[in-house]
């Protein structure tokens, strides 16, 4: 098993003929992803080639290239100033599940997104997130599919590149992943820790769960609340940002530490207080992971 | 990106809310002038990017025009938090019946703009949060429907007791609503909002962040920048596109995502040394980016040793190697590189760096704990 | 029984220092409703000064009347500028009845604000409506409480005064009511007939109904096909505006006939294909019901 | 209310939907100098509040100035539907090689303003709705999110096949939207919107109706009323804010309540009369509106018995009483009146009326009965 996403999954790119949509696209098909088809308003009939190929139907929208091919999943790679669009066009078609990977998508435009796929009942993941994969199933994003593998350890976390490390670290010694979830750096984000703890908690295949944030916020705290209070699984965590100074933005829009409650060690000392074993340092999780499930 | 006071004033005033007039001087004539004008008592503001003004002497009451020019001269130049002072607003020093606060900032739990307000005006309102949580009341504004006129005045009601200073207060909430979103936002606060001894309720403060991922739609709001606000290193990663914090340490860092990022200065600390920058170079690896990033880390003297930790994934490893290469011949650059490269088409990276004479490593904590050594020897 | 309000209705007044506001509100004690309190923004503090001795605190804000008289339902007598404004703050406050008599309120105004009330789980009854009365319970609006009486039989009607009239011809032979509901004249309304049918079906006093509707829309077909399908008491029907020319908008906002499904011809057929029994004129309603019920 | 075609099209243009240019003449001349300005031919179309202005001629292709001014002055002046045409606006002929239909209504089931389309334009909606149902594609716009562009896509996508068209089309819908929100309109249509060759899309007609009840924050809007575009006697009542619609009967009405207004027009066809108009005074009861009310039904010369059918409630009788013994003295009425007054100060009124000399009927049926039989004599 695994969570959000796996060998079911019917996906439809939104933005499949753009340059990072293309890429990305051909990354999934080789993968193994069942990328069922694509949108770019104006290029409806058209097909997109992919390796090996794999091809996938082009349609002018969202409601079309459901109807037509029964995609239960989106992807969404179009430029941010439509990003918010495309994440309520994609709420209103019928699948269940959005990925928004755009990052630099205006803040208000996703409160606004967000509510609308509360309203329609709908998982966004994102935006500003490299997506997830469900090693040996299926890959919805961009993280890159060479680092992963299967096996029992469910990993989250807000950040991308630091996710690929930790994840790597984890494939070196030979434990794989059921599922592997970014989150997303963006100030508010549709599927949060808690979240994703919730359904590694009822994945039967998953045994131990990797958490990854950073300063900013406090979804950390609440997701260490949310361990100790539901979760039978052991979770190592690790927060970046420990040095980072105070009221400035370290790139992701959601990581700025305002008052005491964003800082890394309020994370840390909530994440300790609550039966979470704390990695200091990347290279520590494995260590801990393996104590866990030993 | 920040705004000025003056600037958040001017949005605030298109938007309808009460402020005393108030105008800018880059001197101490122009200052004096100003008052003059005014004819009354003023305070002489700094206009700079940085809390804490008053505290650092940047705020003063000036009884006449002699006073303010007195104040201007002093105030205009002076460092504030590393921040050099260009401008002052002067602006009429109003009769103050009381002091309240007045805000609205992007809540990430609430998933919306969100309200807080407190009769108690003037301090931090973090530090009222922190000390007296119920002086505080809090609205998330449904993005649905928008701020309701019953819940401004269920806002304002929390701060007053007269009805006359309820309903301007509601107004004033509402139009500061109006004015958050129209300014692509992300925070913006009135602090204090004042009532005077004659029953008005003013705004005599201002501060508002915009929402960087807004500008691109807001001309107006981004011709608001002010490039002396922030160090001219900070203005060229900007225009670069990379993400920029310049800190005080002597390890300067060039990382593919902010988590990433993070995660190496905390390395660098741990293992003993201390990051010069956050610096993020982003998914895409145009080679340019990585000239760019390491003129930014050359520039700051303190560097004494430059790390590279690139996880490729979108970002191609041999991109940011020729980047380095490319760097390297375009710039004189004194301090030891050290690099650690993986993932996608790093053998070609490692092939590039070789030829280039560089050793590259594997290990993240293998290539900070070199950084952190070379930078302390 | 009754429906939608009865003994343990608590008012609260919105705009109770008003001229109208505070006219009915008189009317409303005298009858027995137990007006609980009063909002007029600015004149929180002060006291309502019923007759008989009955009085009723004002506060500045629905928040502040629910969560110091326990109110559960409210009646809307601001003027039109402010209507709207009034339901989305009753809808917000606690209270689960909301009455809105004010005419003249923007239809877009009103959309918003139905849909408000729905996300928040409030009835609304109106805008433009009398309100409505429990005979021997409750009145809430502006239905004169001297043509009614208690007894077994609903009415539910779109109209004010046409409904004085109906209710009239009922107390004159003896023929009380368990609720006579006026439903309003505008586009848009909270509570339309299927709402009112359906309660007066569930409501074990109630014996028989009387539906009044007029001409424009297609709400009266839509409740006959209910009744057919739904109902086992009987209906007694009546629709106003045989008369009326196409495309002029009688009086109310909502009565006009547009295209021929909202002719009177077309929904006195409507009734009688689902088994409503159809009045001709005003007087023959009270034949029709004895013959029902008889 | 009501506003002309050119002057939806000015709301149009506001918004930013592309509409070919014209202009209003009141003259032949003025129309055939508007026609010469343009150069080619034109169209020639009656400015009247009335639906089916084509079949009754006053919609003309002009192939040239003198053609212009030759069908300007057979319309000027026509009369449609009762109503005199007064102006006429000049355009622009376009070449057309499609039409559509583009509506926005406020629908009582959707409870939201509710779109329809069609590729079938150029011909009444209702007609397609009741013929071919499956021509129409609908959206009801969430007042909570407003129309989403993907909406707006989703419905330019059941109109067009061509990405371009498709691409205006949308635009121009949510544009539509916009203006219809903006200018408080309960409906609005573009019928036709055109495909010319060349590929452009282009609303060349333009219907607006405005919720009465947003009037009072429009004044912009307001302003657009044209009184002539009604009967005098609608103009007096509605400033009298008096429900009037005149029709061809004999027997006035002055009623309370619209739904028993309409029901005692329906009780005179009932009894064999013919209603000269409906009536509704109204709620309140002040006699001025009494007396406006008998001055309009008795300057309609049809009028050949006037009842009155009033059941108080807010509505205090006595008022009513008043009034009509009020405007008998100020007006010369040489029909016969009939009232019916019961409920609140039903006692009082009875008295104030029998003094006048006047004698009331307490039951509906009785007073349209004998109303029609006065009126039939």
């Amino acid at each position: 098993m695994s969570i959000f996403i796996d060998s079911d999954t019917r996906l439809v790119v939104q933005g499949i003929t753009g340059r990072d949509g293309s890429f990305h696209t051909r990354q999934m098909m080789e993968y193994g992803t069942q990328v069922v088809a694509g949108v770019t308003p104006g290029k409806g009939g058209q097909t997109f080639e992919g390796p090996g190929g794999r091809t996938a139907p082009i349609f002018n929208s969202m409601d079309e290239a459901v109807a037509e091919t029964g995609a239960n999943t989106s992807v969404i790679y179009v430029p941010p100033a439509f990003a918010a669009d495309a994440v309520l066009e994609a709420a209103d078609s019928g699948v269940t599940f959005v990925v928004a990977i755009t990052e630099g998508v205006p803040v208000l435009d996703m409160a606004r997104a967000h509510a609308f796929a509360r309203d329609k009942g709908v998982r966004v993941l994102g935006p500003n997130c490299p997506g997830l994969i469900s090693p040996g199933k299926s890959k919805v994003g961009i993280l890159p599919a060479q680092i992963v593998t299967e096996g029992p350890i469910g990993v989250v976390s807000r950040s991308g590149t630091l996710t690929y490390e930790a994840v790597f670290q984890l494939t070196n010694v030979g434990l794989g992943q059921t599922t592997c979830v970014g989150i997303g750096g963006d100030p508010l984000i549709g599927t949060n820790f808690i979240d994703c703890l919730k359904a590694f908690q009822a994945d039967p295949d998953t045994t131990a769960v990797v958490m990854i944030g950073e300063i900013g916020g406090t979804d950390e705290q609440e997701a260490a609340a949310f361990v100790k209070e539901h979760m039978t699984k052991p979770v190592v965590g690790f927060i970046a940002g420990q040095t980072a100074p105070p009221g400035r933005r370290m790139g992701h829009a959601g990581a700025i530490i305002s008052g005491s409650a964003g800082t890394a060690e309020e994370k840390m000392k909530a994440f300790a207080d609550n039966g979470i074993a704390v990695a200091k340092r990347p290279a520590d999780i494995v260590g801990l992971i393996q104590d866990a499930i030993a | 990106m920040d705004i000025h006071e003056y600037q958040a004033k001017e949005r605030f005033i298109a938007a309808g809310i009460p402020v005393p007039p108030g105008r800018i001087a880059t001197t101490a004539d122009e200052a004096e002038a100003i008052a003059r004008d005014f004819g009354g008592p003023v305070m002489v503001k700094a206009q700079v990017h940085s809390g804490g003004r008053g505290k650092a002497g940047g705020v003063k009451y000036a009884a006449d025009a002699a006073a303010a020019r007195e104040h201007a001269s002093r105030i205009l130049g002076m460092d504030i938090k590393g921040l050099t002072v260009e401008k002052v607003l002067v602006t009429p020093a109003e009769d103050i019946a009381s002091e309240a606060y007045v805000g609205v900032l992007v809540d990430r739990k609430t998933q919306a703009a969100t309200f807080m307000v407190s009769a108690e005006g003037g301090m931090d309102i973090e530090e009222v949060a922190a000390t007296n949580p119920d002086a505080i009341r809090r609205l998330a504004v449904d993005p649905r429907y928008g701020l309701l006129p019953h819940q401004a005045y269920w806002l304002a009601n929390f701060l007053y007791e007269e009805p006359a200073h309820i309903r301007q207060a509601a107004s004033v909430i509402a139009r500061l609503y109006d004015s958050f979103v129209d300014s692509g936002a992300s925070m913006t606060e009135i602090n204090p909002l004042i009532t005077t001894p004659d029953g008005a309720v003013k705004a005599i403060d201002a501060k508002m962040s915009i929402d960087d991922n807004e500008l691109f739609r807001r001309p107006d709001v981004a011709a608001m920048r002010d490039n002396s606000a922030e160090p001219a290193s900070e203005t060229k990663a900007r225009e670069a596109s990379l993400s920029y914090v310049k800190l005080d340490g002597s390890v300067g860092c060039c990382v593919n995502g902010a988590g990433l990022a993070m995660a190496t200065m905390d390395l660098v600390k741990y293992y003993g040394g201390e990051p010069a920058n956050f610096l993020d170079i982003g998914g895409s690896s145009n080679p340019d980016k990585v000239v760019a990033a390491l003129e930014i880390i050359t520039s700051d003297p303190n560097v004494k040793s430059i790390l590279f930790n690139i996880f490729g994934g979108i970002t191609r490893c041999d991109d940011v190697a020729n980047g380095i290469v490319e760097a390297t011949k375009r710039i004189q650059i004194d301090v030891p590189i050290v690099i650690r490269l993986t993932g996608t088409n790093e053998e070609l990276a490692l092939e590039i760096l070789e030829k280039a004479g560089f050793s590259a490593y594997t290990s993240m904590d293998a290539v900070v704990e070199k950084a952190v050594q070379l930078a302390n020897a």
